[in-house]
Protein backbone atom coordinates (compact mmCIF):
# COMPACT_ATOMS: atom_id res chain seq x y z
CA UNK A 1 0.00 0.00 0.00
CA UNK A 2 2.65 2.70 -1.02
CA UNK A 3 3.05 5.56 -3.69
CA UNK A 4 5.59 7.28 -5.09
CA UNK A 5 6.30 10.85 -4.26
CA UNK A 6 8.17 13.43 -6.61
CA UNK A 7 8.69 16.99 -5.89
CA UNK A 8 9.84 19.38 -8.40
CA UNK A 9 11.49 22.94 -8.47
CA UNK A 10 11.63 25.06 -5.28
CA UNK A 11 10.10 21.68 -3.68
CA UNK A 12 12.81 19.52 -4.30
CA UNK A 13 15.20 21.80 -3.01
CA UNK A 14 12.71 21.68 -0.23
CA UNK A 15 12.39 18.27 0.64
CA UNK A 16 15.50 16.11 2.04
CA UNK A 17 14.62 13.83 -1.45
CA UNK A 18 13.07 13.90 -4.66
CA UNK A 19 11.32 10.83 -4.47
CA UNK A 20 10.05 9.24 -1.68
CA UNK A 21 7.68 6.28 -1.15
CA UNK A 22 5.23 6.81 1.23
CA UNK A 23 2.50 4.12 2.76
CA UNK A 24 -1.06 4.90 2.65
CA UNK A 25 -2.88 4.64 6.33
CA UNK A 26 -5.74 4.19 4.65
CA UNK A 27 -7.69 3.46 1.17
CA UNK A 28 -9.59 6.75 1.72
CA UNK A 29 -5.73 9.02 1.81
CA UNK A 30 -6.26 11.80 0.11
CA UNK A 31 -3.31 13.95 -2.10
CA UNK A 32 -3.07 16.65 1.21
CA UNK A 33 -3.00 13.62 3.49
CA UNK A 34 0.16 12.90 1.56
CA UNK A 35 1.40 16.37 1.69
CA UNK A 36 0.77 16.53 5.43
CA UNK A 37 2.32 13.60 6.34
CA UNK A 38 5.59 14.18 3.96
CA UNK A 39 5.57 18.00 5.07
CA UNK A 40 5.15 17.66 8.88
CA UNK A 41 1.60 18.40 8.70
CA UNK A 42 1.37 21.39 7.50
CA UNK A 43 -1.88 22.52 5.41
CA UNK A 44 -1.27 21.98 1.74
CA UNK A 45 -0.80 25.78 0.79
CA UNK A 46 -2.31 27.14 -2.40
CA UNK A 47 0.41 27.46 -4.48
CA UNK A 48 1.56 24.27 -4.06
CA UNK A 49 0.36 21.82 -7.34
CA UNK A 50 -0.19 18.47 -7.37
CA UNK A 51 -0.31 15.53 -9.70
CA UNK A 52 -1.24 11.74 -9.72
CA UNK A 53 -0.23 9.40 -12.19
CA UNK A 54 1.11 12.47 -14.56
CA UNK A 55 -2.17 14.45 -14.51
CA UNK A 56 -3.12 17.42 -12.66
CA UNK A 57 -4.91 16.17 -9.47
CA UNK A 58 -7.07 18.33 -6.72
CA UNK A 59 -5.96 18.20 -3.22
CA UNK A 60 -8.97 16.02 -2.28
CA UNK A 61 -8.70 13.52 -4.80
CA UNK A 62 -8.35 9.86 -3.71
CA UNK A 63 -4.71 8.22 -4.00
CA UNK A 64 -4.55 4.40 -4.33
CA UNK A 65 -1.67 2.23 -4.20
CA UNK A 66 1.53 2.15 -6.92
CA UNK A 67 0.49 6.14 -7.84
CA UNK A 68 2.55 8.50 -8.36
CA UNK A 69 2.22 11.69 -7.08
CA UNK A 70 4.00 14.77 -7.46
CA UNK A 71 4.02 18.27 -5.98
CA UNK A 72 5.26 21.25 -7.46
CA UNK A 73 5.08 24.96 -7.38
CA UNK A 74 3.16 26.74 -10.69
CA UNK A 75 5.04 25.92 -13.64
CA UNK A 76 7.21 28.90 -15.50
CA UNK A 77 8.05 27.70 -18.73
CA UNK A 78 7.90 28.52 -22.26
CA UNK B 1 2.92 15.69 -34.95
CA UNK B 2 6.21 15.80 -32.56
CA UNK B 3 7.42 16.93 -29.13
CA UNK B 4 10.08 16.99 -27.84
CA UNK B 5 12.33 18.27 -24.86
CA UNK B 6 15.84 19.21 -25.37
CA UNK B 7 18.79 19.22 -23.33
CA UNK B 8 21.18 20.93 -25.76
CA UNK B 9 20.78 24.78 -27.70
CA UNK B 10 18.78 24.10 -30.68
CA UNK B 11 18.18 26.54 -33.79
CA UNK B 12 14.43 26.95 -34.37
CA UNK B 13 14.71 27.64 -37.92
CA UNK B 14 16.93 24.65 -38.62
CA UNK B 15 14.54 22.34 -36.91
CA UNK B 16 11.49 24.13 -38.51
CA UNK B 17 13.06 23.04 -41.96
CA UNK B 18 14.49 19.98 -41.37
CA UNK B 19 10.79 18.98 -40.51
CA UNK B 20 8.49 20.76 -42.30
CA UNK B 21 10.51 19.07 -45.52
CA UNK B 22 11.05 15.87 -43.97
CA UNK B 23 7.13 15.54 -43.12
CA UNK B 24 6.40 17.52 -46.28
CA UNK B 25 3.69 19.87 -45.12
CA UNK B 26 4.02 22.51 -47.42
CA UNK B 27 0.61 23.67 -48.17
CA UNK B 28 -0.99 26.42 -46.36
CA UNK B 29 -0.61 28.42 -43.45
CA UNK B 30 2.26 27.98 -40.82
CA UNK B 31 2.55 30.11 -38.08
CA UNK B 32 5.33 29.55 -35.26
CA UNK B 33 6.44 31.49 -32.18
CA UNK B 34 10.10 30.94 -30.96
CA UNK B 35 10.91 32.10 -27.32
CA UNK B 36 14.22 33.46 -26.56
CA UNK B 37 16.26 34.10 -22.90
CA UNK B 38 16.33 37.30 -22.06
CA UNK B 39 18.97 38.91 -20.10
CA UNK B 40 16.84 40.77 -17.32
CA UNK B 41 13.94 40.06 -15.75
CA UNK B 42 11.73 41.80 -13.44
CA UNK B 43 14.41 44.29 -12.67
CA UNK B 44 17.36 41.94 -12.47
CA UNK B 45 20.12 41.53 -15.04
CA UNK B 46 20.17 37.41 -15.47
CA UNK B 47 23.35 35.69 -16.22
CA UNK B 48 22.00 32.13 -17.09
CA UNK B 49 18.73 29.98 -16.39
CA UNK B 50 17.92 26.54 -15.19
CA UNK B 51 14.55 24.64 -16.85
CA UNK B 52 13.62 21.66 -14.31
CA UNK B 53 10.86 19.65 -16.12
CA UNK B 54 8.70 16.48 -15.00
CA UNK B 55 10.05 14.21 -17.38
CA UNK B 56 6.73 11.74 -18.66
CA UNK B 57 4.38 14.98 -17.62
CA UNK B 58 5.08 17.41 -19.62
CA UNK B 59 5.18 15.05 -22.52
CA UNK B 60 1.85 14.12 -21.78
CA UNK B 61 0.71 17.69 -21.03
CA UNK B 62 2.24 18.94 -24.28
CA UNK B 63 0.54 16.23 -26.27
CA UNK B 64 -2.67 16.91 -24.66
CA UNK B 65 -2.46 20.41 -25.83
CA UNK B 66 -1.91 19.93 -29.34
CA UNK B 67 -4.40 17.58 -29.47
CA UNK B 68 -6.76 20.24 -28.09
CA UNK B 69 -5.83 22.57 -30.51
CA UNK B 70 -5.81 19.86 -33.41
CA UNK B 71 -9.82 19.26 -33.13
CA UNK B 72 -10.42 23.61 -32.45
CA UNK B 73 -8.59 24.14 -35.13
CA UNK B 74 -8.48 21.29 -37.90
CA UNK B 75 -4.53 21.26 -37.44
CA UNK B 76 -2.83 19.27 -39.99
CA UNK B 77 0.46 19.44 -38.11
CA UNK B 78 2.21 20.62 -34.76
CA UNK B 79 5.76 21.08 -33.44
CA UNK B 80 6.67 21.66 -29.70
CA UNK B 81 10.43 21.99 -28.55
CA UNK B 82 11.12 22.87 -25.60
CA UNK B 83 14.83 23.39 -24.05
CA UNK B 84 15.56 22.14 -20.38
CA UNK B 85 18.78 22.25 -17.87
CA UNK B 86 21.16 24.94 -18.44
CA UNK B 87 20.32 28.24 -20.76
CA UNK B 88 22.46 31.45 -21.61
CA UNK B 89 20.84 34.45 -22.41
CA UNK B 90 20.00 34.67 -26.52
CA UNK B 91 19.67 30.91 -26.87
CA UNK B 92 15.63 29.24 -27.73
CA UNK B 93 14.09 28.08 -24.90
CA UNK B 94 10.60 27.32 -26.71
CA UNK B 95 9.50 26.35 -30.28
CA UNK B 96 6.12 26.21 -31.17
CA UNK B 97 4.50 25.64 -34.74
CA UNK B 98 0.96 24.95 -36.25
CA UNK B 99 0.20 23.92 -39.79
CA UNK B 100 -3.40 24.45 -40.95
CA UNK B 101 -4.81 25.13 -44.62
CA UNK B 102 -5.67 28.95 -43.45
CA UNK B 103 -3.93 31.57 -41.44
CA UNK B 104 -7.04 32.17 -39.11
CA UNK B 105 -6.95 28.56 -37.59
CA UNK B 106 -2.54 28.50 -37.51
CA UNK B 107 -2.25 31.96 -35.81
CA UNK B 108 -5.24 30.83 -33.63
CA UNK B 109 -3.52 27.18 -32.33
CA UNK B 110 -0.07 28.57 -32.53
CA UNK B 111 -0.78 31.27 -29.89
CA UNK B 112 -3.15 29.25 -27.85
CA UNK B 113 -0.67 26.16 -27.97
CA UNK B 114 1.71 28.70 -26.47
CA UNK B 115 -0.62 29.87 -23.85
CA UNK B 116 -1.35 26.62 -22.58
CA UNK B 117 2.00 25.00 -22.74
CA UNK B 118 2.53 28.54 -20.33
CA UNK B 119 0.01 27.83 -17.91
CA UNK B 120 0.02 23.79 -17.99
CA UNK B 121 2.94 22.16 -18.95
CA UNK B 122 5.36 21.16 -15.97
CA UNK B 123 8.75 23.13 -16.65
CA UNK B 124 10.22 25.18 -14.04
CA UNK B 125 12.51 28.20 -14.63
CA UNK B 126 15.46 29.18 -12.25
CA UNK B 127 17.69 32.29 -12.66
CA UNK B 128 21.36 33.10 -11.67
CA UNK B 129 21.54 36.87 -10.73
CA UNK B 130 24.32 38.88 -9.73
CA UNK B 131 22.31 38.42 -6.32
CA UNK B 132 22.07 34.89 -6.15
CA UNK B 133 19.32 31.95 -7.79
CA UNK B 134 15.86 32.54 -7.52
CA UNK B 135 13.28 30.42 -9.09
CA UNK B 136 10.50 32.20 -11.02
CA UNK B 137 7.58 32.04 -9.55
CA UNK B 138 4.90 33.43 -12.10
CA UNK B 139 4.97 33.58 -15.90
CA UNK B 140 4.39 37.24 -17.25
CA UNK B 141 0.52 37.53 -18.80
CA UNK B 142 0.44 36.86 -22.68
CA UNK C 1 12.95 46.16 -40.67
CA UNK C 2 13.86 44.72 -43.96
CA UNK C 3 11.03 44.30 -46.86
CA UNK C 4 11.68 42.27 -50.21
CA UNK C 5 9.29 41.63 -53.01
CA UNK C 6 11.09 38.69 -54.51
CA UNK C 7 10.88 37.06 -57.98
CA UNK C 8 12.24 33.75 -56.75
CA UNK C 9 11.54 30.31 -54.68
CA UNK C 10 12.68 31.42 -51.36
CA UNK C 11 13.03 28.91 -47.87
CA UNK C 12 11.44 31.09 -45.12
CA UNK C 13 13.22 29.59 -42.78
CA UNK C 14 16.93 29.98 -44.10
CA UNK C 15 15.90 34.08 -44.48
CA UNK C 16 14.57 34.35 -41.04
CA UNK C 17 18.07 32.43 -39.74
CA UNK C 18 19.97 33.99 -41.77
CA UNK C 19 17.98 37.71 -40.52
CA UNK C 20 17.96 36.85 -37.59
CA UNK C 21 21.58 36.05 -36.86
CA UNK C 22 22.95 39.00 -39.14
CA UNK C 23 21.11 41.88 -37.16
CA UNK C 24 21.81 39.91 -33.99
CA UNK C 25 17.82 40.07 -32.70
CA UNK C 26 17.79 36.94 -30.79
CA UNK C 27 16.30 38.44 -27.12
CA UNK C 28 12.52 37.89 -26.31
CA UNK C 29 9.54 36.77 -28.66
CA UNK C 30 9.71 36.17 -32.31
CA UNK C 31 5.94 35.22 -34.09
CA UNK C 32 6.10 34.46 -38.19
CA UNK C 33 3.52 33.54 -40.09
CA UNK C 34 4.18 31.59 -43.73
CA UNK C 35 2.00 31.01 -46.24
CA UNK C 36 2.28 28.78 -49.17
CA UNK C 37 0.09 28.19 -52.18
CA UNK C 38 -2.31 25.76 -52.18
CA UNK C 39 -2.95 23.55 -54.65
CA UNK C 40 -6.52 23.96 -54.53
CA UNK C 41 -9.42 26.97 -54.13
CA UNK C 42 -12.73 27.47 -53.92
CA UNK C 43 -13.65 24.19 -55.95
CA UNK C 44 -11.02 24.15 -58.74
CA UNK C 45 -7.33 22.22 -58.40
CA UNK C 46 -5.07 25.08 -59.01
CA UNK C 47 -1.88 24.00 -61.31
CA UNK C 48 0.18 27.48 -60.71
CA UNK C 49 0.08 31.02 -60.10
CA UNK C 50 0.91 34.25 -60.73
CA UNK C 51 0.92 37.15 -58.58
CA UNK C 52 0.97 41.15 -59.95
CA UNK C 53 1.81 43.99 -57.83
CA UNK C 54 2.34 47.81 -58.05
CA UNK C 55 6.50 47.98 -57.62
CA UNK C 56 6.66 51.33 -55.55
CA UNK C 57 3.53 51.35 -53.93
CA UNK C 58 3.54 48.09 -52.37
CA UNK C 59 6.69 48.36 -50.78
CA UNK C 60 5.25 51.46 -49.01
CA UNK C 61 2.14 50.06 -47.95
CA UNK C 62 4.15 47.41 -46.51
CA UNK C 63 6.59 49.65 -44.87
CA UNK C 64 3.75 52.05 -43.54
CA UNK C 65 1.82 48.65 -42.18
CA UNK C 66 5.48 47.63 -40.42
CA UNK C 67 5.22 51.26 -38.95
CA UNK C 68 1.91 51.01 -37.69
CA UNK C 69 2.54 48.04 -35.33
CA UNK C 70 5.95 48.73 -34.37
CA UNK C 71 4.76 51.96 -32.21
CA UNK C 72 0.99 49.70 -31.40
CA UNK C 73 3.34 46.58 -30.45
CA UNK C 74 6.71 47.96 -29.21
CA UNK C 75 8.64 45.49 -32.05
CA UNK C 76 12.08 45.15 -31.75
CA UNK C 77 12.22 44.41 -35.74
CA UNK C 78 10.20 42.91 -38.41
CA UNK C 79 10.68 41.33 -41.40
CA UNK C 80 8.31 40.92 -44.51
CA UNK C 81 9.05 38.61 -47.90
CA UNK C 82 6.50 38.23 -50.45
CA UNK C 83 6.81 36.09 -53.83
CA UNK C 84 5.88 37.50 -57.44
CA UNK C 85 6.02 36.06 -60.36
CA UNK C 86 5.13 32.61 -61.76
CA UNK C 87 4.44 30.35 -58.82
CA UNK C 88 3.86 26.34 -58.43
CA UNK C 89 2.19 24.44 -55.73
CA UNK C 90 4.14 24.46 -52.52
CA UNK C 91 6.10 27.19 -52.72
CA UNK C 92 6.05 30.19 -50.41
CA UNK C 93 4.10 32.90 -51.09
CA UNK C 94 5.06 35.24 -47.90
CA UNK C 95 6.68 35.28 -44.53
CA UNK C 96 5.97 37.88 -41.88
CA UNK C 97 8.13 37.88 -38.55
CA UNK C 98 8.01 40.28 -35.27
CA UNK C 99 10.37 40.47 -32.60
CA UNK C 100 9.80 42.20 -29.88
CA UNK C 101 11.02 41.58 -26.07
CA UNK C 102 7.09 39.62 -24.81
CA UNK C 103 5.19 37.31 -26.67
CA UNK C 104 1.79 39.23 -26.77
CA UNK C 105 3.26 42.29 -28.92
CA UNK C 106 5.10 39.71 -31.22
CA UNK C 107 1.79 37.82 -31.46
CA UNK C 108 -0.58 40.64 -32.47
CA UNK C 109 1.78 42.55 -34.42
CA UNK C 110 2.74 39.38 -36.95
CA UNK C 111 -1.19 38.72 -37.36
CA UNK C 112 -1.91 42.56 -37.65
CA UNK C 113 0.72 42.60 -40.34
CA UNK C 114 -0.57 39.84 -42.42
CA UNK C 115 -3.94 40.94 -41.95
CA UNK C 116 -3.18 44.22 -43.04
CA UNK C 117 -0.63 43.08 -45.94
CA UNK C 118 -4.08 40.96 -47.20
CA UNK C 119 -6.36 43.73 -46.92
CA UNK C 120 -4.49 47.03 -47.98
CA UNK C 121 -1.05 45.78 -50.29
CA UNK C 122 -1.41 45.66 -53.71
CA UNK C 123 -0.60 42.33 -54.84
CA UNK C 124 -3.01 40.34 -57.29
CA UNK C 125 -3.09 36.41 -57.60
CA UNK C 126 -4.06 35.31 -60.88
CA UNK C 127 -4.72 31.16 -61.51
CA UNK C 128 -4.08 28.50 -63.85
CA UNK C 129 -6.80 25.76 -63.38
CA UNK C 130 -8.15 23.14 -65.80
CA UNK C 131 -10.86 25.56 -67.15
CA UNK C 132 -8.13 28.49 -67.83
CA UNK C 133 -6.85 31.29 -65.83
CA UNK C 134 -9.08 33.59 -63.56
CA UNK C 135 -8.03 36.27 -61.29
CA UNK C 136 -8.94 35.90 -57.86
CA UNK C 137 -11.24 38.32 -56.73
CA UNK C 138 -11.27 38.37 -52.85
CA UNK C 139 -9.01 36.97 -49.93
CA UNK C 140 -10.78 34.70 -47.61
CA UNK C 141 -11.31 35.98 -43.94
CA UNK C 142 -8.72 36.14 -41.74
CA UNK D 1 -0.77 69.08 -67.03
CA UNK D 2 -0.57 65.50 -67.85
CA UNK D 3 -0.98 62.55 -65.05
CA UNK D 4 0.62 59.36 -65.79
CA UNK D 5 -2.35 56.17 -65.42
CA UNK D 6 -1.33 52.70 -64.52
CA UNK D 7 -3.60 49.64 -64.32
CA UNK D 8 -2.73 46.58 -62.50
CA UNK D 9 -4.27 42.75 -62.84
CA UNK D 10 -7.27 42.58 -64.50
CA UNK D 11 -7.55 46.19 -65.19
CA UNK D 12 -4.37 45.96 -67.40
CA UNK D 13 -5.93 43.36 -69.38
CA UNK D 14 -8.63 45.05 -70.04
CA UNK D 15 -7.00 48.03 -71.10
CA UNK D 16 -5.27 48.69 -74.55
CA UNK D 17 -1.72 49.97 -72.54
CA UNK D 18 -0.81 49.52 -68.70
CA UNK D 19 0.78 52.63 -68.69
CA UNK D 20 -1.14 55.79 -70.31
CA UNK D 21 -0.79 59.52 -70.55
CA UNK D 22 -3.74 61.38 -69.84
CA UNK D 23 -3.88 65.18 -70.20
CA UNK D 24 -6.15 67.27 -67.56
CA UNK D 25 -8.72 68.96 -68.99
CA UNK D 26 -9.16 71.34 -65.75
CA UNK D 27 -6.94 71.73 -62.28
CA UNK D 28 -10.50 70.41 -60.86
CA UNK D 29 -10.46 66.88 -62.07
CA UNK D 30 -10.95 63.94 -60.18
CA UNK D 31 -9.71 59.99 -59.59
CA UNK D 32 -13.24 59.33 -60.84
CA UNK D 33 -12.99 61.66 -63.97
CA UNK D 34 -9.94 60.27 -65.02
CA UNK D 35 -11.33 56.65 -65.09
CA UNK D 36 -14.61 58.18 -67.06
CA UNK D 37 -11.67 59.69 -70.03
CA UNK D 38 -10.17 56.20 -70.21
CA UNK D 39 -12.52 53.95 -69.48
CA UNK D 40 -14.63 55.60 -71.91
CA UNK D 41 -17.29 57.42 -69.97
CA UNK D 42 -18.40 54.61 -67.65
CA UNK D 43 -19.19 55.25 -64.16
CA UNK D 44 -16.06 53.91 -61.94
CA UNK D 45 -17.01 50.70 -60.44
CA UNK D 46 -17.14 50.01 -56.64
CA UNK D 47 -14.72 47.63 -56.99
CA UNK D 48 -11.98 49.23 -58.63
CA UNK D 49 -9.72 50.92 -56.52
CA UNK D 50 -7.36 53.81 -56.96
CA UNK D 51 -4.15 55.20 -55.67
CA UNK D 52 -2.68 58.99 -56.11
CA UNK D 53 1.29 59.20 -55.76
CA UNK D 54 1.42 55.52 -54.30
CA UNK D 55 -1.43 56.00 -51.67
CA UNK D 56 -5.10 54.94 -52.03
CA UNK D 57 -6.97 57.46 -52.83
CA UNK D 58 -11.00 58.65 -53.25
CA UNK D 59 -12.76 58.63 -56.67
CA UNK D 60 -13.23 62.17 -55.61
CA UNK D 61 -9.90 63.07 -54.87
CA UNK D 62 -8.10 66.00 -56.88
CA UNK D 63 -5.79 64.87 -59.49
CA UNK D 64 -2.78 67.42 -59.90
CA UNK D 65 -0.64 67.86 -62.77
CA UNK D 66 2.44 64.95 -62.78
CA UNK D 67 0.73 62.77 -60.25
CA UNK D 68 0.63 59.26 -60.58
CA UNK D 69 -2.73 57.44 -60.56
CA UNK D 70 -3.18 53.82 -60.76
CA UNK D 71 -6.65 51.92 -61.27
CA UNK D 72 -6.78 48.21 -59.99
CA UNK D 73 -9.09 45.50 -58.74
CA UNK D 74 -9.23 44.50 -54.61
CA UNK D 75 -6.00 42.71 -54.09
CA UNK D 76 -5.67 39.59 -53.01
CA UNK D 77 -2.15 38.90 -51.51
CA UNK D 78 -0.77 37.13 -48.96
Amino acid sequence: MNVTVKFFASLKEQFSEPVMDVELSSDQTTVEDIWKKVSGSEQMPENVLSAINLEYAQAQQIVKAGDEVAFFPPVTGG
Amino acid sequence: MHIEIRKTLFNPWTELDRYQSNENHRIGACASFVGSMRDFNEGSKVNAMTLDYYPGMTEKQLEQIIQAQSSANDLDDALIIHRVGEIQPGETIVLVAAWSAHRKQAFDACRSIMENLKHSAPFWKKEVTDLGERWVEKNTAG
